[in-house]
């Protein structure tokens, strides 16, 4: 019982802003908006008492450009907000991927689109995924299904940041912001050995050469595109270092559910209860959004050539792609059902069941 | 009941320490080793009106977070017994406080209801605001669902810190209600 | 028997979601009570924002276009421009339109769009629960600023009147406030002159109004009154700032 | 006196800014709340005036002035 | 010769500008930006002399927020800018997606992310037909490749918001805004029999019920998701009835170039020098990004079961995510090969020919 | 031989992109004089906006970060409450700063972040191609008046000094220009200033400085010179507008 | 040269009339009934600098806006010369304005190129401006791309409305320059 | 005199402030262009006496005051 114990209880909005200060963040900027305002609240206490920048920004837009400043400055920043207020912080995150700059930044998600409502919803992942900003960049996006998660992810959402030098989003959501659940809040472990020295960062330019931070590429012309080249040639490394995933029940599973965040957790009611009736339902849950785990979403296809795959989404399809895309030439159209519901709704365990059999009966 | 998950409702007027009697119960579920989860509503983002928490404990993981129906309740005034009485299961243990709470606003009469004056215990014990705590101790007796010790504990967390003043006179209004039936 | 005095007919009988001795209640009846008087009802377009006045068109008869954030002096900006012959109404909390709308209230301020803009300053973001506005007082606690606000990296609340009143033109600028019988009627007197400065064509006139959020606050009703009248005129000094018609 | 407050006690949230500002004393509290909950305000009819006083305070178009001859 | 000399030469982005006036646009409002600042330069004169309204915005966010009252108010309203500057734009696009408001939205789109370049590019592919703002919503995208079409675009652009009730995008580059053409400028023939009568409009509810636009649903809770199954429902029934593209020569080719706007115009060069040498390759160019014309994709590819594809654009890869989608179960991506190419820079005739033989030989 | 007076060092030897007579580069020479006077190229961090001066980082050997167009205030307020000991200037013109930008600089004045802000006003949109900006005179024609502001739908010229000067964390405000010899040493004693006070900690200080844009204009570099000296300090007055040190 | 197309660079100061004179030539295209298509540029955001324009001509349709070389070029200034002369072709004809340029500021020696002193000439007719019409007229004569009706057309097009006063002066620079050789 | 201005004429960019300016007319137009094309300025060495007011306006940094002694 001893770890136990050490379990608190926290919001996940408000363990999203604990992780951050044992990460070492040392700023915070941010705008309210529900469902999300619990961190910059938390926050704003927590980040006094540490004696750490938090300010509340007059707007998204600022807020953002204060996270690119500080992260420019050198320190370990973060940023919250949720769906609108991401919408105005676009411009901003196009910047600093091209600059490369790390730095945290949280999307609870609540329905839209336009003012839509505050509850939960998963209809900003093409946004997060595909970059919702102008240009070729992306951003590494780590999906929470829990309170304990929340926590975990935002510590290493800044490890994240700092290794491979770029924006790394918490996709959290209208649910699992403002659960409350008890989780161990474990000390600060590294995910690397060793992150790279911030020899960019703005300090005045002492002892060395001026260090400029820029996104400016007029010459020579094909300057921006090599750039680009180099950016992506960092975002394939991503791409083949960090695919997080979790199975559940999957070998043998005659339907796997392809589900996240929030509706992961709703999905494995249904599945409990399923397995509970003898069938073999299994569960394939991606834990980045980008990148997505599709080496082993294939495997689990290839071991299981019959298997039928339902993917759950609450919103009207986006994640979809991806599983389209990750599953081409190895399982058919046909194998592949979906179930959304879009605009800050969520299924239940119950609709999620009758979906199943469905499948099933297929 | 689906599995062995208790999906308990509080609810009231905010300032009646909806929000503050589900956060003792989830600190009484940590001690006592079973998994908890929790979540809170204000209402829209319009302001006023009720305050609302749902609390599931459970032995096994907890899976969905989404409850739409629960198996025990715990109802501090009017309006909120009007709104959510339909939300609760058939035969469930509902505790209301009788101060505010004429027991003819439900039209169900197939729920377990208690009747608990536990605004004017509260006065009597000095604070109006430990009323929640009261029904906390009278829910727990009725249902056993924890063992009151761990609600001690569950009181404890809750009133650490700036807050340890306040720990006695809950402790103490817990007890009463629990000693109550 | 005679009815005397009751709620305006523009405004819906439903009542409202604000809070117990929200100064919003307040404002919506005045806006009614003006309505009514000069018949604007149905040539008026209403922009509602994004904060507690959100579902303005729940409230009062009238077209009503739902803004973004911040935005209403834009949409509102349009609108006159397409319909010259309407009357447009912008109403703005001041987290709308001294924090993220600061730069639309400006430019349309500047470009001296023939509207009426109130703009109901309650200290704090009211729909979302009490967070730090840019007119937060001095130590005033809110849920961001839990030690209170201080002037040393938050500044000092924002004085929009003052802000404003250098741009030439801003025909009419008033502040007032409805925490009392008395300044509730200036106010009625001061929408009314901003509605019928834009009917005359006169031009841009903003009032803004001191408005109590109890809940924002955790101030009792009556407290949130004593706020006013002892704290919030004090540092925003009631009165006409612009009067050029 | 013919001019008289009357209340619509139904949509009043006990603020209590009438009740406050009357001149007269003639508003009180009901001692009960109404359907949503709110303790609720009366006027006692005797001693209004129907000075208006309360219909201008109020946020929520409770109050009606009426002339009851 | 008599069509020959009604030709008129202007600049991509004045042709836009020109359509505008004579669909009955009757605002515009814009901030200056490189590479589209010729239409608000265009229009600056024109509305003036035609007494309409042109209003230089204080921003993009500005200038978006303006086009969504202009809207509402039922006149025909239109806005351009540049990649930067429509990041910005997100957060008034999702607005005027769910309140479901008519208007004709100009990207001229420059190289990224970030400041980047002033060079052509196609990576805001993702940003304009994913839904770079917040939640489940689709907008109209026209490619057009040429001032010939840019103008035509631009009318038609009008009618289809007008028809469908939403925005519409005219997804444009730095090439082609700034290209001199000459082209027919002629009248405005309207798409449709009938448009829908703007009874939704704001003009004051005098007679009428008031009208209300907004986006906010809080009750009951499943209204917004309502409101989300009717935008997907209007959304399905225009990938049903819009999907625009042209073939060049792709009967029976061995290699099908897909390619559009910029991008489709030089890929047409290499592919003629190629055809010229005796090789048959082919192009499918589509017209309306979203909704992708996949319906004759499919049918290139079924009637010519062993014909490769070559997607070309100007971006690191965002629209081969629809050739894919589009393609899957019915060409393996092993047939499907890709030539892009990041950050506000080109491939060139001679690159393309290059490409193609590389696609040839393999 | 002895060189008495040359190219500050902290400026770069390849000369600027900067047209003919423009103004940018004058106050590019100020600058590099005061850091080289104050010793604080090695402590300074500089926005450089976009806008004509984007490329700063070219000219000027010292850290610099680009930032989004009207954002340099909000990148600025991170950059010194990160970095308090080091001397953070903010480079903007008018389109950046009262355009796009306005609610950026506004609530950095208000808060009173303790930085330099250097506004070069210079009527118009430079580096887009001359597009009317803000602070474009009336009767001025830009490609998008191209019959010439007029007050009725565009406004007036927006005055950033004067409009500032109502909030009460603005320490130092002081319009110049640098159209003639004298002015340009007024302008230089007033960046000195706000250069000085930020490291004595006196708070926010913003110096707006009339530039010359012939290209933008679309008038020789003279011809220019006599512009602001007839025009633009007519609605524009040169002179101190807040001095609280 | 690929195909039938011409690729015409001119290149200047800002000021010297690039874009005019390419515009020129394009509305002579649309009267001579040929496909054109042409790209100006007025260098990068930051202002000054040399202008260029680029205009292909052809009697097919112009697939590739792409122009990397070009077959025929008129000159204006020496920082143009210098900065453009590797674009072009081998043995393509230049036009040259060799009152601003040293022809050997070019390291090119197999360019076809052929000075005209247009600056001066357009002094001696009355307007600097017309400079850039002389030396069409000069490329035209030089190349036969387009029969001198059509630029007396595009010319037609290129000053009407307001500008309809500068026809006669530039028709008769044309002329002038196309009687030069 | 001893103070001279001296002009990196490479740099200049022909706006003429300088030349607008000197009090002594020490500045005329050196009547070519230089590499960028630029018509630049050159200093009469005789009629300068290093006032500094040329360096003070020159927005291009082409003008150095030197002591030649
Ligand atoms: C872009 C965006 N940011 C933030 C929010 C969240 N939000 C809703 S209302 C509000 C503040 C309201 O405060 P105020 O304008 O003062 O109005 P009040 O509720 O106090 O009347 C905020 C920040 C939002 N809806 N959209
Ligand atoms: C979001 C965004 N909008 C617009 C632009 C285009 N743009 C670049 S510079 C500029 C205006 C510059 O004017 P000003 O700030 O006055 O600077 P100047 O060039 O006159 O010195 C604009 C609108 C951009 N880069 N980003
Ligand atoms: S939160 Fe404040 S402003 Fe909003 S309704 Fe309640 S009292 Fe009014
Ligand atoms: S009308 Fe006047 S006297 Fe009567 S209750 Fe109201 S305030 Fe009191
Ligand atoms: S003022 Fe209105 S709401 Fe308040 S107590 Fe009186 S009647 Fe009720
Ligand atoms: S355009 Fe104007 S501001 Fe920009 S460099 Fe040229 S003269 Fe200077
Ligand atoms: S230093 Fe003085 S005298 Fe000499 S050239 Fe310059 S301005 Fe003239
Ligand atoms: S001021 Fe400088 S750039 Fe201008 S003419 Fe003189 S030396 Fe040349
Ligand atoms: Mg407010
Ligand atoms: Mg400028």
């Amino acid at each position: 019982m001893a770890t136990e114990n050490k379990k608190v209880l926290m919001k996940g909005n408000e363990a999203v802003g604990e992780a951050a200060i044992r990460a070492g963040c040392q700023c915070y900027f941010a705008y309210p908006i529900t469902p999300q305002t619990e961190t910059p609240e938390y926050l704003s206490r927590r980040m006094e008492e540490e004696n750490l920048v938090f300010l509340q920004a007059e707007s998204e837009v600022a807020a953002i450009n204060m996270v690119f400043g500080a992260a420019a400055a050198g320190v370990r920043v973060m940023t919250s907000s949720s769906s609108p207020g991401m919408s105005l912080k676009q411009e901003g995150i196009s910047y600093i991927a091209c600059a490369e700059m790390p730095c945290v930044i949280i999307n609870v998600v609540r329905g839209g689109p336009g003012l839509g409502n505050i509850e939960a919803s998963q209809a900003d992942y093409f946004q997060s995924t595909r970059g919702g900003g102008h240009g070729d960049y992306r951003c590494i996006v780590l999906a929470p299904n829990s309170v304990q998660e929340s926590y975990d992810m935002t510590v290493q959402a800044f490890d994240l940041a700092d290794y491979y030098r770029m924006p790394v989003f918490i996709q959290s959501d209208g649910i699992i912001g403002q659960l409350v659940e008890p989780f161990v809040m474990g000390p600060y472990t590294p995910m690397f050995d060793e992150l790279p020295p911030k020899e960019w960062a703005l300090t005045g330019c002492a002892g060395r050469e001026p260090n400029v931070i820029r996104t400016l590429f007029l010459n020579p012309p094909d300057g921006l595109e090599k750039q680009n080249v180099r950016l992506y040639e960092k975002y394939d490394r991503i791409e083949a270092e960090q695919q997080w995933y979790e199975d559940y029940n999957c070998d043998g599973a005659e339907v796997v559910i392809i589900a996240y965040g929030c509706a992961s957790r709703i999905a494995r009611s249904a599945i409990k209860t399923h397995n509970g009736n003898g069938s073999k339902v299994g569960m394939f849950r991606p834990k980045t959004l980008w990148p997505w785990p599709k080496k082993r979403l294939i495997e689990i296809a290839e071991n299981n050539p019959k298997v039928k795959f339902l993917v759950i989404e609450m919103s009207m399809g986006q994640m979809i792609e991806d599983v389209y895309i990750s599953l081409m030439d190895i399982v058919p159209k046909s194998r592949i059902a979906f179930y959304g519901i879009g605009g800050g709704w969520h299924p239940t365990p119950d609709s999620v069941y009758e979906k199943i059999q469905e499948v099933l009966a297929e | 009941m689906a599995g062995k998950e208790t999906k308990i409702l509080i609810a009231g007027f905010g300032g009646q320490g909806i929000i503050l009697a589900g956060n003792v119960l989830a600190y009484a579920c940590i001690d006592a080793g079973k998994n908890v989860c929790a979540m809170a509503s204000y209402g829209a983002e319009v302001r006023g009106g009720t305050a609302k928490a749902i609390i599931s404990i459970s032995d096994e993981q907890i899976d969905s977070p989404i409850i739409e129906t629960v198996n025990l309740a715990m109802i501090m005034n009017a309006p909120s017994f009007v709104r959510y009485s339909s939300s609760i299961e058939k035969d469930s243990p509902v505790i209301v406080n009788s101060s505010m709470i004429d027991q003819g606003q439900t039209e169900r009469s197939d729920l377990d209801i208690l009747g608990v004056d536990a605004t004017n215990l509260a006065i009597k014990i000095g604070n109006i605001k430990v009323a929640n705590i009261i029904m906390l101790g009278v829910m727990i007796k009725k249902t056993g669902i924890l063992d009151p010790d761990s609600i001690t504990g569950g009181l404890k967390r809750a009133f650490s810190g700036s807050k340890k003043g306040l720990y006695y006179i809950n402790e103490s209004a817990f007890r009463s209600g629990y000693d109550l039936y | 028997m005679k009815v005397l005095k009751t709620q305006p007919k523009s405004i819906t009988t439903e009542g409202t979601k604000y809070c117990p001795g929200c100064g919003h209640g307040i404002v919506l009846r005045l806006i009614g009570e003006i309505v009514d008087e000069l018949g604007l009802r149905e040539k008026m377009i209403l922009t509602a924002p994004v904060g507690c006045a959100v579902v303005l068109y729940d409230y009062i008869t009238c077209d009503v276009i739902e803004c973004p954030h911040g935005r209403a002096p834009a949409i509102g900006t349009a609108l006159k421009r397409v319909h010259p012959d309407k009357f447009i109404l912008i109403y703005q909390g001041d987290g709308d339109l001294a924090a993220i709308g600061a730069a639309e209230i400006i430019h349309a301020a500047n470009r001296g769009e023939n509207m009426s803009v109130l703009f109901v300053n309650n200290a704090i973001y009211g729909m979302t629960g009490g967070q730090m506005a840019p007119t937060t007082l001095i130590g005033q606690k809110t849920t961001t600023s839990p030690t209170g606000r201080c002037v040393k990296g938050m500044g000092k609340p924002i004085r929009v009147c003052e802000l404003l009143s250098s741009l030439e033109e801003t025909k009419y600028l008033e502040r007032t406030s409805v925490h009392s019988a008395r300044n509730i009627n200036k106010t009625k007197a001061a929408i009314r002159k901003a509605f019928v400065n834009q009917i005359n064509g006169i031009g841009f006139s903003l009032v803004e109004i001191l408005s109590m959020c109890p809940v924002g606050w955790r101030l009792s009703p009556r407290d949130s009154q004593s706020f006013i009248e002892e704290q919030m005129t004090d540092y925003f000094p009631l009165g006409v700032y612009k009067d050029t018609d | 006196m013919a001019r008289k407050a009357r209340i619509n006690t139904e949509k009043c949230k006990g603020c209590y800014y009438c009740l406050d500002i009357c001149p007269r004393k003639a508003i009180k509290k009901a001692g009960k709340s109404n359907e949503k909950g709110y303790d609720c305000v009366e006027v006692v009819s005797q001693m209004c005036n129907g000075c208006g006083a309360c219909y201008i305070v109020c946020p929520d178009c409770c109050i009606d002035i009426i002339d009851d001859q």
